[in-house]
């Protein structure tokens, strides 16, 4: 494993915006519990703006720090605005992610977005939309030997 | 705070008076064992004792005991050796599906290079069946490669059994017993093994220097050609220093065996199993409750992942360690655990806490009481239970 | 009676400042640098600086260094890692009659398991003649392998030359620099070398690790098997004290060499040549006069054998050593010197006198004073000449 | 090279009847100067006693050490006597050889029966016995691996 920087720890051992939400307006749940990463994220949506979110993540570190930071960068944006969130931004808020940790990044991103479109769905009456536990596990190919076990 | 480390599988520190013994030998008695002079000639008496004193603790000659440079070498060397040197008398090696990666991915080698491997099963709690082994058996097995006991969970396996069966087939055994030696009494007078890999830095010796117990009359092929050093099994100037440090710390171990010191690691060890299982619900210990190292606690920690475990006992002052993906950069759980039947989620929740000579009641009780608001606070985030 | 050691080509002691770097990485920083935790995570770095250090020396790159359990462990892995990964591109290999007998038994390995094997012989001095390595290359040719300096005779080869063919011709070409290795200024920027071998031992670092420089973008298939260590390329528990003992050696190595002190060395090596040939008769310098390693002296003294000449001398205090047969149990003398073209009973009168960082003017003054009538007690009963 | 004990290197370091003699009665060499072994052997009889006997020998310790002892052991005894003298005999005198060197013991044996050979044919008006240094060099070979070079 490569170290974490001290955003990354921070985030992880005191995380923001953590638990379940009672009644929330849009749930995501993205990740594979096989690959040992899911991540749920509740909103709640006042005049299109991200009034509160919230997340419950199974998860490494990183998955935590991620899920912590993204929600903190959404918190209070409007909905195109927390669109518009990449992981790419979300590594960089933390000064940067070890190489085979960059996947957790992309599943708060997508995370976000899956609780959006259920808090849409939602808006249009339709049934809200199923976890996606079976998602193909994501990551960066760690580089020939770059995973050494003790 | 104290700083508990517990993570001895992974590896131990050099004990102090094993350091003791190693450092004339780095600045003063420094000559090349192989020089016919005076600087050459002492070193190579220190080496004669070294091989003598691990020799020793297996109750082997010294002549059947080969230095190489760790417990992964040594393994390659026990299998590419006797496939190299058995090749023309069949082409099949049989393995378990728990292996370390030196044996597994060796044996995978060789399948690569035109060998047949069978990887047989192991049952819930890490143990090959002997009727699965015996099955297994061709008329062109030359060799077959079981752990003596398992770094992830701590099972020890039916290693006289399997070794039997090996002596009635007519075909090489060898048991990678890095987790082992040292730490359980080993008799190859009485084991029927044919090889058998150590590694110092398992047992409060140095790293970098391993060992391969062969068998007198087995032949091998070198993995390292050159000037015939080890019997001409291991070319290459002698790690003096680490040799005379594994020396001096199999004496340390044949004392602290001869003593008792496994009772009380054991005893240490039931007292943090159950109080692991007592003290935190849907824990489960992996790996066999009495046939595992004495030294040797493992657990999945339902709905939470290991690293992150890791991370918190890390700063709250405790060294662990888990077969969990994240650990190492690959996303698959402990391949360990899969084979054992676990499901992908439970198995990315392990937890190993492997204690060690200086292992004390005290540390014991603080582990079970940090551990529990860790594991709680941790699911608490997780979505799939809360409160545990 | 001061003792001295003259045989720093055998090996070397480890510089006391580079011990006390080593020390803390035995029983206080013990953690397996493949562990999340503090314990593992400070010993990591201590790793990656010392690769770093040893990277300089070269002027590689960090990720272009690889630790190994020696020098020879890394011979066998550059050649047969590189054979194994091209075996599919072509299966003849190149090397030279005075190698190493870790890279000369490993190529002759590969010949058994269906390579086609070369070995260039040397001219009267030692070196590879330019126009045979190149004429010795077919299309199929994948790998040359042909020492920096030899360890017998101190020659120095054409290797710059040697590897500019190997690059206009698209072949891998391997040198064995153990000898080389932090006694002369190496930059394989600049260094047409693919591969290159070294030891921490030869400059005042510790036995047991070694280190093979692998050009960035060349593969190689793996030794040693397991846990992917070292970029997946030797794996095994790195020996932590061993590799950041090495990276001080090699950071001794390049202020001393930015010191100027290869010069002082050279000049106390010329002291000892021209003494040894004036004062004795019939002895001949073996090896280059010139393109040779500036603490290496050796000579074949005529009419006597060269392992009753280092007994006299160790009993006078002198550490020499020998090509001789009888320092090996064989009978055959040096390997070496019969390929530059000397008779045997010549061959049987070696002797190599190879100096330290702390061999002083007065040691090379003692060494003149007690080789000659060592030399003449021992000619005196010679049946060959007496009275030299 | 396994290490020489003390009464060996206490032969090799003050050897005894070292040099040419004028005149000898018969003198043998034996070895071969491409095995580093060469040993020449110089007899004075007197009434078919060994009254003086020297060695020149090229050759490693052992084989220095075992041309002292070995000479020492036959000075003064008959022929007959000198005859039955075996390499094992100079190796036990010697309080045991390293495995590889206990060729040096047969040159010994083989030098003394030479010089004897060629003493008998000398009285018996034939020419001197040629020096013999085309000898296969014989020596016990190493078990594998015993040999180590650094
Ligand atoms: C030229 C050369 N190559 C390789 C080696 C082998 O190195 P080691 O003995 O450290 O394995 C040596 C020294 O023994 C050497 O001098
Ligand atoms: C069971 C087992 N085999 C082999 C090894 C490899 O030993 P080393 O890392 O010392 O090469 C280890 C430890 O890492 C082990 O636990």
């Amino acid at each position: 494993m490569s170290m974490y920087n001290e955003k990354v720890i921070q985030a992880f051992m005191s995380p923001k915006n953590v638990g379940a939400m009672e009644n929330p307006d849009g749930v995501g749940e993205v990740g594979n519990p096989r690959c040992g990463d899911v991540m749920k994220i509740y909103l709640r949506v006042r005049d299109d703006r991200i009034e509160d979110i919230r997340f419950e993540t199974f998860g490494c570190a990183a998955a935590i720090a991620t899920s912590s930071t993204a929600t903190e960068m959404v918190k209070g944006r409007t909905i195109e605005e927390a669109l518009k969130l990449t992981n790419r931004d979300v590594a960089e808020a933390l000064g940067g992610l070890p190489p085979e940790k960059i996947h957790c990044s992309l599943l708060a991103e997508e995370g976000i977005r899956a609780a959006i479109e259920d808090y849409r769905r939602r808006r249009q009456g339709l049934p809200p939309l199923p976890p996606r536990h079976d998602a193909v596990c994501h990551h960066e190919i760690p580089e020939t030997g770059e995973e050494t076990r003790e | 705070m104290r700083r508990i480390y517990m993570d001895h599988s992974a590896t131990t520190c050099v004990d102090p008076s094993v350091l003791q013994k190693m450092l004339p030998f780095f600045s003063e008695k420094y000559g090349n064992p192989n020089s016919v002079h005076a600087w050459g000639r002492e070193v190579r008496t220190a080496i004669d004792e070294a091989r003598a004193s691990v020799a020793r603790l297996l109750n082997a000659e010294p002549r059947e005991i080969l230095f190489t440079g760790g417990g992964s070498e040594a393994d390659n060397l026990a299998i590419k050796g006797v496939a190299e040197s058995l090749s023309g008398k069949g082409r099949h090696v049989i393995t378990s599906a728990i292996e370390h990666h030196a044996v597994l991915d060796t044996v995978k080698w060789l399948g690569k290079a035109g060998f047949d491997v069978t990887v047989l099963p192991v049952d819930s709690e890490g143990r090959v069946r002997v009727e699965d082994f015996r099955a297994a058996i061709r008329p062109d097995t030359i060799l077959a490669t079981v752990m003596y006991a398992n770094n992830e969970v701590g099972t020890v396996q039916p290693i006289r059994e399997l070794g039997e069966i090996c002596r009635e087939k007519g075909i090489l055994f060898h048991t990678d017993a890095v987790q082992a030696a040292g730490h359980l009494p080993l008799d190859v007078r009485d084991l029927p093994v044919d090889l058998l890999t150590m590694a110092a830095h398992k047992m409060y010796g140095p790293k970098g220097v391993g060992a391969l117990y062969v068998r007198k009359g087995v032949r091998i092929a070198p993995l390292v050609h050159g000037g015939g050093q080890e019997f001409g099994l291991r070319s290459g100037t002698e790690n003096t220093a680490g040799i005379v440090g594994f020396g001096a710390a199999a004496e340390l171990a044949a004392r602290r065996i001869a003593n008792g010191e496994i009772d009380k690691e054991r005893r240490l060890r039931d007292r943090l199993i159950d109080g692991v299982l007592s003290r935190i619900e849907d824990v489960l210990l992996t790996g066999h409750r009495t046939e595992r190292l004495p030294f040797h606690a493992s657990f999945c920690i339902r709905y939470i992942e290991g690293e992150a475990m890791l991370l918190r006992l890390d700063f709250a002052g405790i060294g662990a360690s888990s077969g969990s993906a994240c650990t190492s950069g690959s996303l698959e759980p402990s391949y360990v655990l899969l084979a054992m039947g676990l499901d992908h989620a439970t198995a990315h929740g392990s937890l190993r806490l492997t204690l060690g000579k200086d292992t004390t009641e005290e540390d014991i009780d603080t582990i079970l009481e940090t551990l529990p608001p860790i594991v709680g606070n941790l699911r608490a985030m997780s979505p799939f239970k809360k409160n545990a």
